[in-house]
């Protein structure tokens, strides 16, 4: 047999390997899939908090209140100028009549619009900032400073209390995902090594006897990567397919009202990532199974 | 084929072998008789590269026992073929599948994998066991699928481990034959044992007394 | 030895072999670990989620608009009448005044105090009920009738939309909770089991020795039976630690402005089932394969 | 002591005992004497039950095995020692505690236990290895450990196979001379064996042949 016949062969006996002890590989199978499971279905959560965190944190509002009597297109023209500063991610103004009809509205409906003539409402704006990473309180601050001294206008509302806990979360929000994500594929590597090197114990005499009759390295090896790799990829699968099947099912019971809250899927990034890691797991603590063996 | 120089061996502080030295040469059929406990098997491993060198100096089938690498090992097994004491043999693979493990290691073709493991299976009787797990063979029948797994790759040199302990004397006598056999082939053979008769059965043989440690 | 020492000397033999394999022994301690850890997560994570969702939701609050000429003394004798009616869990009034000075600082303290005079507002009464568990949609509708056949109430308003979501929910919410954790016990039960055999398959060969010089079955199983409670018992104990830290580091970080999550801890009672699953999971799983060994 | 009635045995379709009737008497010294692949360990597997009866009828040290429930079959074993073909100590154990096993089994208190132990141990010449693990011991002394523990319960009979396969000369003479020192005392031997030497060794034997599964 030539190098490339014998490379199949030993792909091919790492396969025929898988059926020889069922039961043993069975319950691996098992038990790494609904440890995968569990691991995704945390990353699952995670990922999806941080979207939600993401989306609504990390950005302040704060609301501008004009003079009463400040007039309505130096105002316009102040919007403007407002919604292209640094930071400033969207900018809602409300004229006095468009301020009525919302709290009109908010009030349920009740009619205010015998005060059109005489409206006590000034213009008014809601900003919506973005916190850059680096000293967000100083650039916000900065940033009202700057809004206070335009003329006409009475205040920007933002008390510092407010500005130091977005800040905060800005912060942390940064460090947590990424040491829990790291956390949690620790513990699931861990326990997945565990298991496939307990399950090659079955294997231990076996490859004693091989190294005995002067099999190299990879005669021993190969097969039991192989092994390794397959049961790794069928359970990471596995394992896929019920977190799409648990996704589905909690969507529908979360997704509705008056919750609302939609799981997204993992992206396909993060999948290629799982798998990525999986295999590593899988050939490194079958690695260190072999070499102690 | 074989020289040892002083090799001594050490269990933690019990020492196993005691500067031992001697010549094999090539074609030779050797005895290594002793008593229970004698270091027999232990010398065998050294020669087999599942204990590493101590003290002293050892060739083997042209490698040095001394400056043998982990990446050797496997090279000198396929030159050197053991029988063991304990058999070690697969029991949930088959008779053939046992025998023909050496084989599948160096890479012999299918076909040639397949004749020569009918023809020494049927020397050594084990024909119609040939698709039993070993697990359910007796004693006797397992020791010679060793036996069979060891010469099946024609060794430069076969090292023998108490090779008839549970084999009656028919199939001891039989046994000695084949090694004679495989001896006037080529094979040097290294074969140690605890009994005496087996040394009469090949006068021509030449016999080391391994007591204690010490040899002479 | 009589049958007592012969007791006090298994239980002792299964303590003392736990040490012999230390390392498999370890390994097992270690994934159980983290397994149940993992495994708790998801509870706890579970069961906080299960408290904000009842804390917040079968409960609906609709608001109720009187006529602005309605006499405000007639108005405060049927807020009495309302808030002792079914399923009203509390009822918050507001005055015409206590309208305007709510909605004055709600529009960032904006003075509307010249309105007090003449004030449009009318009164309002904002009533959360408790939704039961038999036909909701209807008590509330019964409810809401009533509410607005009383003289003077202009209208309650409670969209049927947000009437049929909220009721969804609350059926629904039962319904997850106890088969989600039954899925969750039952995996990491699953996991553990297989944990053990494969644990156990380093035990065969001293099993089947000690059935051939004629062990019983007392003296061959309670050793293993022992050696398998104490590990579930000290891995438990590890993973509830573990739990507590987590809970801990993850309150000091939900549990800030604004997210203003608190994690609670799993009750003694969660905590007395999960060490009463885990003893029964451990024996059984012990006694699975040694039954097979 | 022994009575077996018409017992066959089969692997599948492979009857490999056929039609096997013979008696024992308590106090006997009985040598099973056959080739190997007659039978043997299966025969001493049924007696012990290891492997239950399928034809015929056997009774062991006053045990009906045609009647032998789960639960009875540790009071069989702990009746009747054998010493294994393979031994079957606890290699991470040591000669000590491997010898104790089967009085640690019954309950016998730790100080007889200790006496026994040392005694038997230094009977076979394991006196210097007590306190080493099994699994670095000579196959010789494996085999006596294996019998130390077989007969250190005083059993009314010994099932013992093959316990002379790794043993030289004079340990094999010596083995012989505890069984025959143990008959005395009035324990039943039942010894299987292909070695015919042994057989010369105890003239006053009886000597049951068994061959490719029949009994005479
Ligand atoms: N791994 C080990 N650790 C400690 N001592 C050992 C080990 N292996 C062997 N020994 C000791 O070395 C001595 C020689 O053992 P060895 O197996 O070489 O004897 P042997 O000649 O093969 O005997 P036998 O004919 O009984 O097989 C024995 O006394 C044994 O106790
Ligand atoms: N578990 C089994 N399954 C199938 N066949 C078996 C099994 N055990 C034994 N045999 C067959 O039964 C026959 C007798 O085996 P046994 O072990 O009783 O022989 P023995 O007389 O002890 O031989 P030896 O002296 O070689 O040990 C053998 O041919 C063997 O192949
Ligand atoms: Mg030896
Ligand atoms: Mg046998």
């Amino acid at each position: 047999m030539d190098t490339v016949n014998r490379l199949v062969f030993l792909l091919g006996k790492g396969l025929r390997d898988l059926g020889i002890n069922k039961w043993e590989q069975g319950i691996t199978l098992v038990a790494l899939t609904l440890l995968l499971f569990l691991g995704l279905l945390f990353i699952l959560a995670m990922f999806n908090v941080r979207q939600q965190v993401l989306s609504r944190q990390g950005q302040l509002s704060f609301e501008i209140y004009w003079d009463s009597s400040a007039s309505l297109k130096k105002v316009r023209k102040q919007w403007d100028a407002i919604s292209k500063k640094d930071y400033v991610v969207s900018l809602t103004q409300y004229t006095p009549q468009e301020a009525l009809d919302s709290l009109s509205e908010g009030l349920g409906e009740v009619d205010l619009q015998w005060l059109k003539g005489n409206n006590p409402l000034p213009p008014t704006a809601v900003v919506t900032v973005e916190l850059p990473k680096s000293s967000p309180r100083e650039s916000v601050r900065g940033l009202i400073g700057d809004i206070e001294s335009m003329p006409g206008v009475d205040r920007a509302s933002l008390s510092s209390k407010r500005l130091r806990r977005a800040s905060t979360w800005t912060r942390l929000s940064g460090r947590i995902f990424y040491p829990f994500l790291a956390g949690i594929i620790f513990l699931v590597s861990l326990i997945m090594a565990n298991t496939f090197k307990l399950t090659l114990y079955t294997k231990q005499e076996e490859v004693e006897v091989l190294r005995l009759v002067g099999a190299g390295r990879w005669f021993i090896q190969m097969p039991i990567f192989v092994g390794a790799i397959v049961q790794a990829l069928i359970s990471g699968a596995l394992a896929l397919v019920l977190l799409k099947a648990a996704q589905n099912s909690l969507n529908q019971l979360l997704n509705v009202p008056p919750l609302w809250l939609e799981l997204h899927f993992l992206p396909a990034q993060h999948i290629t990532i799982f798998f990525g890691v999986l295999l590593g797991v899988a050939l490194l603590s079958s690695w260190v199974a072999i070499r102690e063996a | 084929m074989l020289k040892l120089r002083h090799v001594s061996y050490a269990f933690g502080s019990h020492w196993v072998l005691k500067n031992v030295s001697f010549e094999v040469e090539p074609g030779e059929f050797v005895f290594l008789f002793g008593p229970s406990g004698a270091g027999k098997t232990t010398l065998l491993r050294v020669l087999h590269g599942s204990l590493s060198l101590q003290r002293g100096g050892a060739h083997v089938a042209g490698f040095d026992l001394s400056r043998l690498t982990k990446r050797m090992v496997p090279k000198l097994r396929r030159a050197v073929s053991v029988v063991f004491q304990e058999f070690k043999v697969l029991p949930h693979k088959t008779v053939r599948e046992n025998v023909a493990l050496p084989m599948l290691v160096r890479g012999i073709p299918r076909a040639q994998m397949e004749r020569r493991t009918n023809a020494i299976c049927r020397v050594l009787r084990l024909e119609n066991r040939m698709n039993l797990p070993c697990r359910g063979l007796s004693g006797g029948e397992q020791q010679r699928v060793a036996i069979a797994r060891a010469v099946v790759t024609n060794p430069y040199l076969l090292l023998s481990d108490e090779p008839t302990g549970n084999l009656d004397d028919e199939l001891s006598t039989r046994l000695l034959e084949i090694f004679k056999q495989f001896n006037q082939f080529g094979t040097t053979i290294f074969l140690a044992t605890h009994n005496r008769r087996l040394l009469e059965q090949v006068p021509q043989a030449k016999v080391l007394h391994l007591e204690d440690g010490y040899c002479e």
